[in-house]
C-alpha cells in the first residue's frame, strides 16, 4: 500500500479516442495510472498489473504503468476511471478538483471494469 | 413569531427570501408570500406549513432548509432561527438582526453583509462573507460565528466586521482582505493573498504565502500590494 | 401601410422646421400620399406630437469581442433586469447591455440605426454574429485600419492604388462599412510597450508617421468614393494637452473636398480636447477645437459625452487602456490582434465630484454647444462615456441653459475655472438637436435613406409626446428629457415596434456593408496580401465573412 | 479540398487538406486525424432505447423539458455558435439552467477575468512577436499538438523567425512531453502555483528579500532566473492550462497570474491566455455572453439570467440534485463529471444530442443523433483566442444538424407552452 497525490489530465491517446467512448481503445487510453519508477517498484508491480485506487470519494481498479513522474505523485488520464475517485467539491467555483487528491494505491487481483460497468456501479 | 416547516422533500431547490419582516404580516399574507420552486412561482403556504405565535419579529425554520436558498437575504432586523441546515446565500447582503443556524450553512453565507450577526452551530461551506461576483468589497460590518468548520475562500475582499471559526477553515482565507478580523481556532490553508489590511488570527496550522514580512506585530503583508495586513497566531 | 396624421414634423435634411403635416408609409418606405389608399392605412393620430426620423447613432460599441469581453468581465453590470422573458427576450444590463437589450433600449428611445465603431477585421464574423443578435435596429460596423501592417506597407511605398485595393478588399472581406482609424501608429507602438506622441513620430519598425497614415487613408477613401469618410479616433486620447494633436489632425483634411459629406470625421472628441500639461492643470480645449471645426467645411465630429455613473472604457486604443488601468487600478483586458490592431477594456465610473470627470463632462457639452450643429453629432461613445440610454439627457442639456446651471451646481467646482461651460449662452434649438441625432449622423455616414422623412426614405420614424410649437425647450427640460426617453411610437421600416417606451414587436434590421471592389484593381494588392498571410494564424481562404452568413445583409455598391 | 478546419481542439487548425475519396485528412495531428476518421455513430433517434423518427424524439424531448421544474441544458463546446444560440434561447424559454463544458475546464479562468480582466493577444500576435513563451500547467504536446508549430514554440513569425529566437518555459508538477521541448522547466509541488506566482510578483516588484529559499518546491534561484527572463522578454506570453484551473486555488491561481502580467506590462509587454480545450468552447461562452450577459452557470428560473457557478454550474446543480431533467448537447458528462454528479444524472430524464455514442448515451432516455460540424455541417466556431472561423461541410449526411434539431425542439417547446 502506498499513498500518493493523484492528478488527472489529458493525453494524446485519450484525445484520439474520446469520440469513441464505448470502444476498447478508449477504455485502454484511460484505464491506467502512471506511477514513478520508485513507487511502482515499492508496490512490487510489473507492467500489466492492476492496482486499486481508493480516495475519500471512491475507488477504482486500473492498470499500473511506470511513468516519468515525481515520486509520490500519480497520473491518471481524465475520464470515467479518474472520475470515480477525484474530489467532486468545487468550493463554490463550479470546478471539481480534478487534480490533487490523496489516494491509496494497492496491488489487486480485482478486474478492471469496462466503462459500462463503471457507469452501472455509480 | 412565525414557524415555518417544509411540507415535503423539494425535488429541486427553493428560493425563498424569508426575513423576519414576514412575522409582521398576517397569516394570509405570509402564506401568499412568493417563493420560487425551480421555474415555478408558488405561494409559501403551498410548500411550507406556517404557524404564527405572537408578534415578535422572529422566524423559526423547523426542519431541513438545506434546499432553500436566500434565507435572510437583505434582512435589516429581527431574528431567524434555523433548526436544521440552510441552503446557499443565507444572510446575503444582510444589514442587521440575527440568524442562528443550528445545522450547517451552504456557500455564500453572509456575502457583503453590512451588519447583524450570523451564528452557525454546525459547519459553513465556501465563500463566507465574500464579495459577490464582480463586486469590489465583501463583508463590511457585523459578525459571523461558525462553531464548526468552514470551507474555502473565507472573507475574500472583506472590508470590516468579524468572522470567527471555532474549527478549521479551508484554503485561501482573507484573500484581498482590506479590513476586519478573521479568527480561526483550528487550522487552514493559504492565508492573506494580496491582503491590504485587517487581521487574521489563527490558532492551528496554516500556510503563509511567501510575500509576508515577519515583524513584532506578526506577519505583515502582502508585499505585492504594499499591504499592511497582519497574520498572527492566536 | 401607415398614415401618421397631423404630427408636427421636424426634418432638418428637408428643411422642415416644425410643420404640421401627414406622413405616409408603404412597404417600409415613406411615400407620397398618392401611393397609398387612406382607408387601408393604419392611422396614427400624431396631433400635437413631434414626428421625426428614427435616431441614428453613428458611433457606439454594440457588437464584437470588445463589448462581449466587457460583459464577461463585469457580471455586476448584468444584474439590472430590463425585461423578463415572455413575449420578448430577457434583457439585462446596467450600462453594458446584452444584444437583445441594446435593440430594445434603442427602440424605446426612438432610435432605429446604430453603427459599431470599431471592428478588428479578423474578428469580423464575431461582430456580425452579435449585430445579427441585436433586434429592432439597422446596423453596420467599421473595420479598423490605422495600425495594420499591410496599410503601413502601402503607405511606406506611397502606393495609393494598392492602398485603395486593400481597403476595398478588407471592407468586403469584413462586410464592413468604412474606414475607421484608431490612434494611428500608436497601437503598433504598444506592441513594444510604447505609444506615439505626435503626428510626426515614426511608428516603430515602419517608415511611416500618423500624419502620413491619416492623410493617405483620407486620400484613398476619397478616391474610392466610399459613402462614409475616414472615421478618426485621434492620437493621444486621454492625455492632457491633446487638443493640439486633435486640431493638427483635423487640419489634415485641408485640401480634400467632397460635395456630399465631410472628408474626415473625428470621433468622441471630448476625450481628445484637453488643454494643460497634466491632470493637475488640465483644462478644456473645446473652444479651440470648435473654432477650427467651424472654420472648415469638410470636417465633422461627434461628442463622446460622458454621463455621470458607470461606464466601461473599451477602445482599439490599447496603450490608452493600459494607461487607464494604471491610473485607476481597475480590471484590464487587452487584445493584441495579429498584425492588424489591438484593443483594451477597463471599467470606470464618472463621479460628479471628481475634478477630472467633471471636466470631461463639461468639455463634451462645450463641444456640443460650440460646434456648428451641422458638424457635431451626439454620442456618448457608448459605453466609453456611458449609456446611450441617456442621450435624452444630453439633448435636453444642449437645449437648456437653465438645466445646465442646475447640473453645474452639482459638479466639482474645478469645472468653473477649467472650462467655459458656465458662460456659454448657446441653447440649441429642437431643430438643431433633431439634426444632431438624425439628419447629420445619417449624412456623415452617407446613408441617404436614413435620418429624414422625405419621399423614399426608410420608414424609420419616432413620434414623441412633445409639441414643438408649444414647448419651451429652454425651460421645459424635464418634459423634454421625459419625452425623448420613451418615444410614444417607434416605427421601424414601417412597423410599430415600440409604444410609450414598451416593446410591442420584435423585428430584425439590416446590416449594411459597402462594396467598392469595382473601383479598384484588386490584383494591385493581392500579392502583398498573400505574402502577409504568413504572419497570420489563419489561412487567407478562411479569412472574412460571406454575405450569406449574415441575417439580413444589404450591400451598398460604390460605382 | 483545401483549408479544411479541424473541429477537435481549441487550436482550430484551418490548413487541412481533405481527400474526399479516401476520406482522410492531411496536415492535421493525431487528434485531428482521429476527428476526421470514420467511427461508430448513433444510428437513429431513440426513446428508451427504441429507434424512432427525429420528429418523435423531438416531441418527447420537448415534453420532458417543458414539464421540468429546472431543466439543465449542458454541453455546447463541440457544436457551432448557431446551435449554441438556440440552446441559450431554449434555456431562457424553459427557465432552466445553461451551463457549458468550460465549467469543468477553463471556467475558473473566466472567474479570474471577472476579478482582473484578460490582458491577452491572438495566437497570431504571439507567433509574430513572442520571444518568451511560458506554458503554465498546460501540455500542448498532448492536448494541442500543433499549437507549438503553428502559434507558439517553433512558429515562424514576423519578428521571431524560429525556435532559436524564442525561449520556452514550462511550469508543471511533472516533466510533461511539452517540458521536454522547453529551455527551462520548473517543477512545482502540486497545489503551490499560487504561492510561486506570488513569489515571482514579489521578486519583480523589488521585494525579493521576503521570498524564502524555497517556494512550492522551487528553489529561489530558479524563481530569480525565471523573473529575470520574464523581465528581459520583449514580448512574453503565458499559456495556462488545466494544471492551474483544476487544482488547488483554481481561479485564484489564474487571477494571480493576471496580476503578474499586469506588473510585467509596466516595463515590457506580456500577455496571458488560456489553452482552451474543445474547438468551440469559446463560442459556448461568448454566445450566451452577448445573448444573456454571462458565459456559463446561468439560471433562468426567474425569467431573467443569473450567474453563479457555486449554484448553477452543472456539477453543482447535479450534486445538489437541483435539476429534474437534462438536455446534453455535444458532450459526455457521464464520462467527464465526478461520480457524485453522474449519480443524479442517472436519476432524471436525460436527452442527448450527439453524433457519437458515449457514456451519456447509456443513461439517456431520448437520444438524438446529429451531424458533425466541420465535416457534415457548416457553422461558426471561435478558436481558443476568440478568432472566429467558419467550419465547413465537406461530406453529405442524412443526420440533422444540432441547429436544426434545436430549432425544432424550440418550436415544439413554444407550442407546448402556448
Amino acid at each position: 500500500m502506498l499513498v500518493v497525490e493523484l492528478i488527472s489530465g489529458r493525453t494524446l491517446d485519450q484525445g484520439a479516442t474520446v469520440e469513441e467512448k464505448l470502444s476498447e481503445e478508449y477504455s485502454k487510453a484511460v484505464n491506467y495510472i502512471e506511477l514513478s519508477e520508485e513507487d511502482f517498484k515499492s508496490l512490487g508491480l510489473k507492467e500489466g498489473d492492476r492496482v486499486k485506487i481508493s480516495t475519500e470519494f471512491g475507488s477504482v481498479v486500473v492498470f499500473a504503468k511506470k511513468g516519468e513522474i515525481p515520486k509520490g505523485l500519480a497520473f491518471i488520464p481524465m475520464g470515467p476511471y479518474a472520475n470515480a475517485v477525484i474530489d467532486p467539491a468545487t468550493d463554490g467555483t463550479g470546478m471539481p478538483q480534478f487534480k490533487g487528491v490523496m489516494a491509496k494505491i494497492e496491488k489487486t487481483e480485482e478486474k478492471v471494469k469496462t466503462v459500462r460497468e463503471l457507469l452501472e456501479a455509480i | 413569531m412565525i414557524v415555518i416547516k417544509p411540507k415535503k422533500y423539494f425535488e429541486v431547490c427553493v428560493e425563498a427570501e424569508l426575513t423576519p419582516e414576514l412575522a409582521t404580516k398576517s397569516m394570509e399574507e405570509v402564506k401568499k408570500f412568493k417563493v420560487y420552486y425551480g421555474n415555478r412561482v408558488v405561494e409559501l403556504g403551498e410548500l411550507f406549513e406556517v404557524t404564527k405565535t405572537g408578534d415578535e419579529k422572529k422566524l423559526v425554520l423547523e426542519g431541513d432548509f438545506s434546499r432553500v436558498k436566500w434565507i435572510g437575504a437583505r434582512m435589516a432586523d429581527g431574528e431567524i432561527i434555523v433548526r436544521g441546515s440552510v441552503g446557499a446565500n443565507c444572510g446575503a447582503f444582510m444589514k442587521g438582526g440575527r440568524i442562528v443556524i443550528e445545522g450547517n450553512a451552504d456557500d455564500w453565507l453572509g456575502i457583503e453583509m453590512s451588519g447583524g450577526e450570523i451564528i452557525v452551530k454546525g459547519n459553513a461551506a465556501n465563500l463566507v462573507g465574500c464579495a459577490y461576483y464582480g463586486d469590489a468589497v465583501g463583508m463590511t460590518a457585523g459578525k459571523i460565528l461558525i462553531e464548526g468548520n468552514a470551507g474555502n475562500y473565507i472573507g475574500e475582499k472583506m472590508n470590516g466586521g468579524e468572522i470567527v471559526i471555532k474549527g478549521n477553515a479551508g484554503d485561501f482565507v482573507g484573500t484581498e482582505m482590506r479590513a476586519g478580523v478573521i479568527e480561526i481556532h483550528g487550522s487552514c490553508g493559504f492565508v492573506g493573498g494580496d491582503m491590504r489590511g485587517g487581521e487574521i488570527r489563527i490558532k492551528g496550522k496554516f500556510e503563509l504565502l511567501p510575500t509576508f514580512r515577519k515583524t513584532e506585530k506578526g506577519w505583515v503583508g502582502d508585499v505585492n500590494v504594499k499591504g499592511e495586513g497582519i497574520v498572527k497566531s492566536l | 401601410m401607415l398614415w401618421i396624421r397631423n404630427g408636427i414634423v421636424i426634418d432638418p435634411k428637408n428643411k422642415i422646421k416644425a410643420e404640421k403635416m401627414d406622413i405616409f408609409v408603404k412597404n417600409g418606405k415613406i411615400v407620397p400620399e398618392g401611393e397609398v389608399r387612406r382607408e387601408e392605412c393604419r392611422v396614427i393620430d400624431a396631433s400635437g406630437k413631434l414626428v421625426v426620423a428614427g435616431g441614428v447613432d453613428m458611433h457606439a460599441h454594440i457588437a464584437g469581442s470588445k463589448i462581449n469581453t466587457g460583459r464577461t468581465m463585469r457580471p455586476e453590470e448584468m444584474r439590472v433586469v430590463r425585461n423578463v422573458a415572455g413575449k420578448f427576450r430577457a434583457a439585462v444590463g446596467r450600462v453594458l447591455l446584452t444584444a437583445p437589450a441594446i435593440g430594445y433600449e434603442y427602440a424605446k428611445m426612438g432610435y432605429t440605426t446604430s453603427f459599431e465603431a470599431a471592428q478588428p477585421p479578423i474578428g469580423a464574423l464575431h461582430t456580425h454574429e452579435e449585430l445579427d443578435a441585436i433586434p429592432m435596429i439597422d446596423k453596420a460596423a467599421l473595420p479598423v485600419f490605422g495600425n495594420w501592417h499591410l496599410v503601413f506597407k502601402c503607405i511606406e511605398e506611397k502606393n495609393l492604388e494598392k492602398l485603395k485595393a486593400l481597403i476595398a478588399w478588407a471592407i468586403e472581406r469584413s462586410k464592413g462599412f468604412g474606414v475607421k482609424v484608431v490612434n494611428p501608429g500608436g497601437v503598433e507602438a504598444w506592441m513594444y510597450g510604447g505609444n506615439v506622441k505626435s503626428l510626426d513620430d515614426q511608428v516603430p519598425g515602419f517608415n511611416v508617421t500618423p500624419r502620413e497614415i491619416i492623410t493617405m487613408l483620407i486620400k484613398a477613401n476619397e478616391e474610392l468614393g466610399l459613402p462614409h469618410s475616414v472615421h478618426l479616433h485621434c492620437n493621444n486620447l486621454g492625455v492632457p494637452g491633446n487638443f493640439q494633436t486633435t486640431i493638427e489632425s483635423i487640419k489634415l483634411a485641408k485640401g480634400f473636398s467632397n460635395s456630399k459629406r465631410q472628408v474626415l470625421h473625428v470621433t468622441h472628441v471630448q476625450f481628445n480636447a484637453y488643454a494643460g500639461s497634466s491632470w493637475r492643470d488640465a483644462a478644456s480645449g473645446a473652444a479651440e477645437i470648435a473654432k477650427v471645426v467651424n472654420s472648415m467645411d469638410n470636417v465633422t465630429i461627434d461628442m463622446g459625452q460622458p454621463i455621470f455613473g458607470h461606464a466601461t472604457a473599451m477602445t482599439g486604443d490599447a496603450p490608452f487602456q493600459f494607461t487607464l488601468h494604471k491610473l485607476t487600478g481597475a480590471r484590464w483586458s487587452n487584445k493584441d490582434t495579429e498584425v492588424e490592431t489591438g484593443a483594451g477594456i477597463v471599467p470606470l465610473v464618472y463621479l460628479p465630484n471628481n475634478p477630472v470627470h467633471a471636466l470631461q463632462w463639461a468639455i463634451g457639452l462645450e463641444l456640443g454647444l460650440l460646434v456648428d450643429s451641422n458638424k457635431v453629432a451626439l454620442t456618448t461613445d457608448y459605453p466609453n462615456g456611458g449609456p446611450f440610454t441617456e442621450y435624452p439627457y444630453v439633448m435636453a442639456m444642449l437645449m437648456s441653459r437653465k438645466m445646465r446651471e442646475g447640473e453645474l451646481s452639482k459638479v466639482n467646482a474645478y469645472v468653473q475655472k477649467a472650462t467655459g461651460l458656465a458662460s456659454i449662452d448657446v441653447e440649441k434649438t429642437l431643430y438643431e438637436i433633431i439634426n444632431m441625432t438624425r439628419s447629420l449622423p445619417a449624412r456623415i455616414l452617407g446613408l441617404q435613406n436614413k435620418g429624414h422623412l422625405g419621399i423614399g426614405a426608410d420608414a424609420d420614424i419616432a413620434i414623441y409626446n412633445l409639441n414643438p410649437l408649444e414647448t419651451d425647450t429652454s425651460k421645459d427640460f424635464e418634459k423634454v428629457y421625459k419625452a425623448f426617453k420613451s418615444a410614444e411610437y417607434t416605427i421601424k421600416s414601417g412597423e410599430i415596434i415600440s409604444r410609450n417606451g414598451e416593446i410591442v414587436k420584435e423585428v430584425f434590421g439590416r446590416t449594411f456593408w459597402v462594396d467598392a471592389r469595382k473601383k479598384v484593381d484588386m490584383e494591385a494588392v493581392m500579392n502583398d496580401i498573400r505574402d502577409y498571410f504568413q504572419y497570420y494564424s489563419v489561412q487567407l481562404g478562411n479569412y472574412g465573412v460571406e454575405e450569406r452568413w449574415i441575417k439580413k445583409p444589404e450591400r451598398l455598391e460604390v460605382v | 479540398m483545401e483549408d479544411v478546419i479541424c473541429t477537435f481542439c481549441g487550436s482550430v487548425c484551418d490548413d487541412g487538406e481533405f481527400d474526399a475519396e479516401k476520406k482522410k485528412v492531411k496536415k492535421f495531428c493525431r487528434l485531428g486525424s482521429a476527428k476526421f476518421s470514420e467511427k461508430e455513430r448513433i444510428k437513429a433517434p431513440m426513446v428508451d432505447g427504441k429507434e424512432v423518427s427525429y420528429e418523435t424524439a423531438i416531441e418527447k424531448a420537448a415534453e420532458i423539458l417543458v414539464n421540468a421544474k429546472k431543466p439543465l441544458l449542458y454541453g455546447w463546446a463541440s457544436t457551432a455558435n448557431e446551435a449554441i444560440r438556440l440552446g441559450v434561447i431554449l434555456a431562457e424559454k424553459l427557465r432552466g439552467v445553461y451551463d457549458q463544458c468550460a465549467s469543468v475546464c477553463h471556467a475558473p479562468g473566466t472567474l479570474a477575468v471577472i476579478e482582473e480582466g484578460l490582458p491577452g493577444a491572438t495566437l497570431g500576435s504571439v507567433k509574430n512577436r513572442a520571444d518568451v513563451v511560458v506554458f503554465w500547467g498546460s501540455n500542448p504536446a498532448e492536448a494541442h499538438p500543433r499549437h507549438g508549430m503553428r502559434y507558439s514554440i517553433s512558429a515562424k513569425g514576423l519578428l521571431i523567425k524560429d525556435r532559436k529566437q524564442r525561449k520556452v518555459v514550462v511550469v508543471d508538477v511533472r516533466p510533461t512531453k511539452t517540458a521536454k521541448m522547453a529551455d527551462l522547466f520548473i517543477q512545482v509541488k502540486p497545489g503551490y502555483d499560487y504561492a510561486v506566482i506570488s513569489a515571482l510578483r514579489a521578486i519583480l516588484s523589488g521585494n525579493a528579500d521576503v521570498v524564502p529559499s524555497d517556494v512550492g518546491g522551487v528553489a529561489k534561484e530558479k524563481l530569480l532566473q525565471l523573473a529575470e527572463m520574464m523581465k528581459n522578454a520583449k514580448y512574453g506570453a503565458i499559456f495556462y492550462g488545466l494544471g492551474v484551473t483544476q487544482s488547488r486555488g483554481r481561479d485564484r491561481n489564474v487571477e494571480n497570474a493576471i496580476k503578474l502580467i499586469q506588473l510585467l506590462n509596466r516595463t515590457t509587454r506580456w500577455v496571458i491566455w488560456p489553452m482552451r480545450g474543445h474547438y468551440n468552447v469559446v463560442g459556448a461562452g461568448e454566445v450566451p455572453a452577448w445573448e444573456v450577459g454571462y458565459q456559463y452557470a446561468i439560471d433562468f428560473s426567474r425569467g431573467y439570467p443569473r450567474f453563479s457557478p457555486a449554484e448553477f454550474s452543472a456539477v453543482e446543480v447535479l450534486k445538489r440534485k437541483d435539476c429534474d431533467a437534462a438536455l446534453i448537447v455535444a458532450s459526455d458528462p457521464a464520462a467527464h463529471f465526478p461520480a457524485a454528479a453522474v449519480k443524479h444524472l442517472k436519476q432524471i430524464p436525460v436527452i442527448q444530442i450527439d453524433p457519437f455514442p458515449n457514456m451519456t448515451t447509456l443513461l439517456a432516455k431520448v437520444v438524438i443523433p446529429s451531424a458533425v460540424y466541420g465535416i457534415e455541417a457548416e457553422g461558426t466556431a471561435y478558436r481558443m483566442d476568440g478568432i472566429p472561423l467558419r467550419v465547413k461541410k465537406i461530406l453529405e449526411t442524412s443526420y440533422w444538424t444540432d441547429e436544426k434539431i434545436l430549432e425544432e425542439i424550440l418550436k415544439r417547446v413554444e407550442k407546448l407552452k402556448g
